[in-house]
């Protein structure tokens, strides 16, 4: 009948696509441009200032011959795993602890909860200075009369990551406690009763029957984790510096080194490419699942 | 909505920005302890009482943290009046940016070339004959610090130069000290290896490496001896679990240590813990082998600004920056040694004054950020790193990468 | 159901996909001006989806929706003339009840004595006045489906899409609801068009119902029709509680042998063309239209069975028995006192039965 | 014999009948100190010192003089108590010439944090209501980038930016800094925002759309009242995001806006000179005192926010 007035594809949903620009255009412009931007780059000689003269694969090559890079990754992957683990199980614990209609709730979980309101900067120094030897727990330790007691986590090659562990475990879990206490709280009281009722042991209703009713929780969470693991950067500055040697040596610290200690623009930029690249092969078939196996509605 | 708009109005009335007056100069540095912005002061005072602003921008932190900053606003169209720099291929890019004010004319009229001692300094400013900073001072690194009480109560004299320390270490450590102090941070630790390069190799050698980039005499017979005695070193410090240098310095001072190879800035610490040099502690310039000190250093560098005012203003801080009045009050604040032969510094102390007489009789080198790119003195930092805090590598080890990274370097 | 001339609503070949899965089937549907059609089917036939499209809130993937002649495939749901009331009620919990009913006339910008006189007239009419002032928190889901109601109400427009609305309350205030419902559309004699799952909502209010199934329309007829000569297995199965027998056989010779037992279907109003049909077939026959017979075969057709389940209603029974290997019920009056395996013969008339075609489901 | 036997039958009963009023009885005790309750309340317990800790080494350091601090142990209480190093890392502590301690960075992070936090927020929800309402072609692809985005190190971002905000014109200037933190809080926003609109029911959104409200109507009439939870959770995060940043900060505003954290750096990294650890501390207390007293304050509702942001996927 009347086909006038057929809006154009363009114009269906304007407001919101007018909304979104800001959005779009991060994506686009910062997210993905800054990225390809970096990428070319990479593949330069830049040193103080971007320039574009091509010298093929030769920063990659320098970036895995050199052994900080390596020391870098190695201890990434070592943190990566041991935080997520750490973080997703201390914080489930508490929370499920929480979760027992315990008394002064509200006081642990700002306890939990607090240190998160401070900077990586605040943490690294508090904790460097608690871990100190000379007049943090080990010398308290020792003034308690066990004179050979060794505490000495930042200042031990071998040890220095879980120094790093404990630091940013303080700082991050009372979120992730948080967040799967508010996952807990979703879970429909029915299940607990059904479970009881079956005479289900709690650990296996929270292993088998909970945990899996969890997934979005566990994502968001994990989104939140990886991400502030890819970047850990500002901790490892201000509580260790790399060290001892190169033992706490991070990927993004090596790029920031890169960039504008040692000025070599190029040099960084083919280590925060390879990031990316961890990153991406980490995320896409995660991506794939969430937005691409099933659909809304 | 209101609710909404009243934020928004007060967010915009936040974000107006301070009228700025002309002559002001913004100048950003990472001189931000005690003595050092003490220093700064003096620039500060002189240039004010000429009748200009001094806008003061310091980032504490040390050159990591504030380099960044420096390049970003330089290459992100808003500079600042004026920035400190190591002088040397740090800013080198930018000056072929052309984003550097030229000071030759005011050098020449003012013969910058004439009293600037030694000349090299100036010649790290020098990009195609023209000149782009202002060299304000003179460090050295080549100082081994030892405390008298630490010998005294190992029972061993106290040593003269480098060997004689070697061999106390053993029974230094016997007494339950340790031999040497040092930080754990990265510079310490090339730093170190620098002083013990001078010293045991040489400055022959040590030219054909830092200048001529000679990777056969980096890995060669000389240095080999260099990469032994650092070896050697790596077992005296084992114990010094310290992060800072000055922390390091307190255990020479407090006789925990037996020494520490550090810069003439350690000096600062020895006074404030009010130690006499010879009586308390020595000082021994190029660990008493080789008495030659490098002379690195900080310099001021003048971004452009287009503007004839601010530059005019930039020209005047620059020539009073080299002027014998505020060198001698600066270089007495900050422990370092004025770029002018012609100043007297009547105020320093013995070890200064030894650092003056080897500056006079011109055993000196220039400094590793004269010769070698951020890029290159990085690579050997996160070698010298590994090295200094670990057994793993062994010296041959070392030294094959280091010549690897000379060769390398441009 | 008397004025068949003015269309209020058509839906013209209309489809819609969600990648490539088909929700809707081209569906073509006309509501009369004034009518209360019953969009009924299992979930996930496609019946809300199918509401929402004519609503406007989703697009259709091909045809068209005319709302009063007027082709508003594109228009947004506010352009269409149309009032909708939602399942959970969708009352905006941060207004008042009055708010709730004012936001749409407020949006069309309508003046303030206008607005006014139209939430009076409705809160008039819901019997909600008392409670304008709450929040929506503070009322019992009754009320709060009234207010939803109402919201509708105040737009003054003359197509209601109702979704499964009485779904979320419990049965006496549903069965309540449902009779304002109904008074409502008498009174207002607007075009209705009301999405459930509940065929006795469907029944009890619908003019016509349509019977969707993987969003095709499998019936479109009066709740009469529908009961007595539903068009396939599907409609026949799903319409009817308890549901209506089946029982499955050959037809030959204007008789179906059902496991042995021959039921002559000689009575029986074949659909045109179909008098001489003979296959396998499927007979259908609804509980109620069984008779428990006194002695006397008053039935064309008739039985002996044994009881094997009673199911007392109060009102009536309903009892399980077998005939030619098929499970079969029937309702009978509570006053017989039936007792699980008591004797008995049962009779029913072919007549008023439905014939399938075993194959393709659909009648003969 | 038949006595016996019913003496037997009532002998049982009675005992049933005794049985009955000795057996359990009322609510089933649960003792107070119970395993359970000890491994809980035990294992809360450890945790919360391990997470008291370090604050109370900061605020006992803060209170001592320096001397105490080279003597004892940082765990001991102070001996004497003195509020001097409050004072000088508040209004005296130099930087470079500066000496003002704290006090000037404050009122910058106010300057920096609340447009910042406004912006980000405005416009990260409306991204987030757009792709949880109004998905069009497309939004999904941009929300899958930005997740992305959430992973690159801020510090490979630095030098492109300054390239772009110099091409704006934007360079050193505060609306800069802002746009920053608007765009680096967009992933994690975002995300929060989209998941808290797709848990709201569906059907409202259809109801107001019948109703004639269009995308800011909806917005601002219908979900942004509804929303104060997720809104908490997304002010906290930034809040404490902007306030602690110290990297953006430095690198795109000019000195006279540096936020409180370049002066907290600037007094905690002097790296020369004696290491005045009880003005650290107090510095330190100080730059997290704000986004501490959000905490404080708004924790309920943040767990709220977050059940509402994050629970549903």
């Amino acid at each position: 009948m009347d086909r006038a007035g057929r809006p154009n594809q363009l114009f269906r949903n304007l407001n919101a696509k007018i909304a979104s620009i800001p959005m779009v255009l991060t994506a686009v412009v910062i997210f993905t441009g800054a990225t390809l931007w970096t990428v070319v780059y990479s593949f330069t000689n830049s040193r103080l200032l971007p320039r574009l003269e091509f010298v093929g694969f030769d920063q990659y090559e320098r970036l895995w011959s050199s052994s900080r890079w390596i020391v870098s990754i190695q201890n990434i992957m070592i943190y990566g795993t041991l935080s997520l683990t750490f973080s997703l199980v201390i914080g489930f614990v508490l929370a499920a602890f929480l979760d027992q209609k315990v008394r002064f709730e509200n006081t642990f979980r700002t306890i939990f909860l607090y240190p998160f309101a401070l900077s990586f900067i605040v943490t690294g120094l508090v904790w460097q200075w608690i871990l100190n030897p000379e007049f943090g727990i080990q010398s308290v330790v020792r003034s308690w009369g066990w004179e050979n007691f060794v505490f000495d986590p930042l200042y031990n090659q071998s040890l220095v990551l879980y120094g790093l562990l404990i630091a940013g475990l303080w700082q991050g879990t009372g979120l992730v406690m948080c967040l799967m206490l508010a996952g807990l709280r979703g879970i429909d009281e029915e299940i607990w009763k059904a479970s009881r009722v079956d005479g289900i042991p709690v650990w296996k209703t929270y292993l088998f029957i909970i945990i899996p009713m969890m997934r979005p929780v566990f994502i968001t969470t994990l989104v939140l984790i990886a991400s502030g693991i890819v970047r850990l950067y500002d901790l490892v500055v201000a509580q260790t510096s790399g060290g001892p040697g190169i033992a706490s040596e991070v990927p993004a610290k090596y790029v920031y080194d890169s960039l504008f200690l040692r000025q070599n623009l190029a040099q960084g930029f083919a280590g925060s490419t390879m990031m990316l690249l961890t990153v991406l092969i980490v995320l896409i078939p995660w991506a794939y699942l969430e937005f691409g196996g099933k659909k809304r509605d | 909505m209101k609710k909404f708009a009243v934020a928004a109005t007060f967010a915009a009335a936040l974000m107006g920005t301070t009228a700025i007056h002309a002559t002001e100069l913004e100048v950003t540095h990472w001189w931000t302890s005690g003595g050092e912005a003490a220093a700064v002061a003096e620039f500060a005072r002189a240039f004010e009482e000429a009748g200009y602003t001094w806008i003061d921008g310091a980032i504490a932190g040390g050159g990591g943290t504030a380099r960044p900053v420096m390049i970003s606003r330089i290459t992100g169209g808003d500079p600042m009046g004026a920035t400190q720099f190591n002088h040397g291929r740090q800013a080198e890019e930018l000056v072929e940016a052309g984003l550097m004010l030229d000071l030759t004319e005011v050098a020449e009229a003012e013969g910058w070339r004439d009293f600037i001692h030694p000349t090299s300094l100036l010649d790290s400013c020098t990009l195609d004959g023209r000149i782009y900073c202002v060299p304000v001072n003179i460090h050295s690194w080549q100082w081994l610090w030892l405390s008298h009480k630490a010998f005294e109560d190992a029972g061993v004299p106290v040593p003269t130069n480098w060997d004689e320390f070697a061999a106390a270490a053993p029974a230094l450590e016997a007494a339950g000290k340790i031999p040497l102090a040092m930080g754990n941070q990265p510079w310490q630790s090339s730093g170190a290896f620098g002083v013990l390069a001078i010293a045991i190799a040489g400055s022959e050698a040590w030219e054909a490496v830092n200048i001529d980039k000679n990777a056969d005499v980096a890995g060669g017979e000389e240095y080999a001896r260099v990469f032994e005695a650092a070896a050697a070193a790596r077992e005296f410090r084992k114990n010094s679990n310290v992060q800072d240098w000055n922390q390091a310095t307190n255990m020479v001072i407090t006789g925990q240590a037996g020494g520490q190879i550090m810069g003439d800035w350690a000096q600062g610490e020895f006074q404030v813990a009010g130690q006499v040099a010879g009586e308390d502690y020595s000082c021994l310039p190029g660990l008493g082998v080789n008495e030659i000190i490098s002379t690195g250093g900080d310099a001021f560098y003048f971004p452009k600004l287009n503007d004839p005012e601010k530059e005019a203003a930039q020209l005047a801080l620059a020539s009073l920056m080299v002027s014998p009045e505020v060198q001698v009050a600066f270089n007495l604040k900050k422990g370092s040694l004025p770029i002018r032969g012609d100043v007297d510094l009547e105020a320093a102390n013995d070890c200064m004054k030894k650092g003056l007489e080897i500056l006079a009789g011109g055993n000196i080198l220039p400094d590793g950020n004269q010769t070698l790119s951020p890029d290159t003195q990085g690579q050997i930092e996160d070698l010298m790193t590994e090295f200094w805090s670990s057994d793993s590598i062994s010296a041959e080890d070392a030294q094959r990468r280091y010549a690897a990274i000379i060769a390398q370097a441009d | 159901m008397t004025d068949h001339a003015i269309t209020s609503v058509k839906v013209n070949d209309v489809s819609l996909n969600f990648g490539s899965v088909e929700v809707l089937k081209q569906l073509n549907i006309d509501v009369h001006q004034g009518e209360f059609l019953v969009l009924l089917g299992p979930s996930g036939c496609g019946k809300s989806t199918l509401l929402n499209c004519i609503a406007g809130l989703l697009d259709v993937s091909s045809g068209q929706i005319f709302i009063n002649n007027k082709n508003v495939t594109w228009d947004e749901p506010k352009d269409r003339g149309i009032g909708m009331v939602f399942q959970s009620y969708a009352l905006y919990p941060q207004m008042s009840v009055e708010g709730n009913l004012s936001f749409g006339l407020k949006n069309a910008r309508l003046p303030k004595e206008e607005i006014q006189k139209r939430v009076a007239r409705a809160a008039e009419i819901l019997q909600i006045e008392p409670l304008l002032a709450r929040k929506p928190m503070a009322l019992s889901g009754g009320q709060r489906q009234r207010v939803a109601i109402g919201r509708a109400l105040v737009r003054d427009v003359d197509v209601f899409l109702f979704d499964e609305p009485l779904s979320n309350l419990d049965a006496k205030l549903r069965s309540d609801l449902r009779v304002e419902i109904k008074r409502l559309h008498q009174r207002l004699k607007n075009t209705m068009i009301y999405v459930t799952h509940d065929q006795i909502e469907a029944m009890t209010l619908a003019d016509r119902i349509a019977i969707m199934k993987e969003g095709i329309i499998q019936q479109l007829d009066t709740p009469h029709a529908i009961y007595n000569k539903p068009v396939n297995l599907f409609v026949a199965g799903f319409i009817g509680s308890p549901s209506m027998n089946f029982l499955e056989g050959e037809l030959t010779n204007g008789a179906v042998d059902v496991g042995g037992t021959s039921v002559s279907v000689g009575r029986y109003g074949f659909e045109p063309g179909n008098e001489n049909w003979s296959g396998r077939a499927v007979l259908g026959v609804r509980p109620e239209h069984v008779i428990v017979l006194n002695g006397v075969d008053t039935q064309p057709f008739s039985f002996d069975a044994t009881i094997e389940i009673v199911e007392p209603m109060g009102a009536d029974t309903i009892a399980w028995t077998t005939l030619g290997g098929h499970s079969f019920t029937f309702r009978a009056d509570s006053e017989l006192n039936l007792e699980e395996g008591q004797k008995i013969r049962l009779g029913f008339d072919p007549a008023r039965a439905s014939l399938f075609d075993a194959v393709s489901g659909e009648r003969i | 014999m038949t006595d016996t036997a019913l003496d037997i039958r009532a002998s049982a009963g009675s005992q049933a009948r005794a049985e009955a009023l000795t057996g359990p009885n009322g609510p089933k005790p649960r003792p107070i100190i119970s395993p359970r309750n000890i491994m809980i309340y035990g294992t809360l317990f450890v945790v919360s010192v391990y997470y008291l800790l370090p604050l109370y080494v900061m605020i006992m350091t803060s209170v001592k003089g320096m001397p105490e601090i080279r003597m004892g142990n940082i765990f001991s209480p102070p001996l004497e108590i003195t509020f001097q190093p409050w004072v000088k890392a508040w209004a005296e502590a130099c930087t470079g010439l500066n000496c003002e301690g704290l006090s000037r960075g404050f009122w910058n992070s106010v300057r920096i944090t609340i447009p910042s936090v406004i912006v980000s927020i405005a416009i990260a929800s409306v991204n987030g209501y757009a792709l949880a309402n109004w998905r069009f072609k497309g939004a999904n692809i941009f929300f899958t980038i930005l997740i992305f985005g959430a992973f690159v190190p801020y510090q490979v971002m630095l030098y492109p930016i300054v390239i772009l905000l110099r091409e704006a014109g934007l360079y050193g200037s505060l609306t800069g800094l802002v746009i920053v933190h608007t765009i680096f809080g967009m992933p994690i926003l975002t995300l929060l925002f989209r998941n808290y609109f797709s848990s709201l029911p569906e059907e409202l959104f259809k109801a107001a759309r019948v109703d004639g409200a269009g995308f800011w109507g909806i917005y601002f009439k219908i979900m942004l009242p509804m929303s104060l939870p997720i809104f908490v959770v997304a002010m906290i995060l930034q809040i404490t995001g902007i306030w602690n940043d110290f990297l953006f900060g430095v690198v795109y505003t000019r000195p006279e806006n540096y936020p409180m954290t370049v002066q907290l750096n600037n007094i905690v990294n002097s790296v020369q000179g004696v290491k005045e650890y009880n003005v650290n501390m107090a510095a330190t207390v100080l730059t997290g005192l704000v986004p501490l007293i959000v905490y404080f304050v708004s924790g309920k509702l943040f767990v709220r926010g977050i059940a509402a942001g994050a629970v549903k996927g």
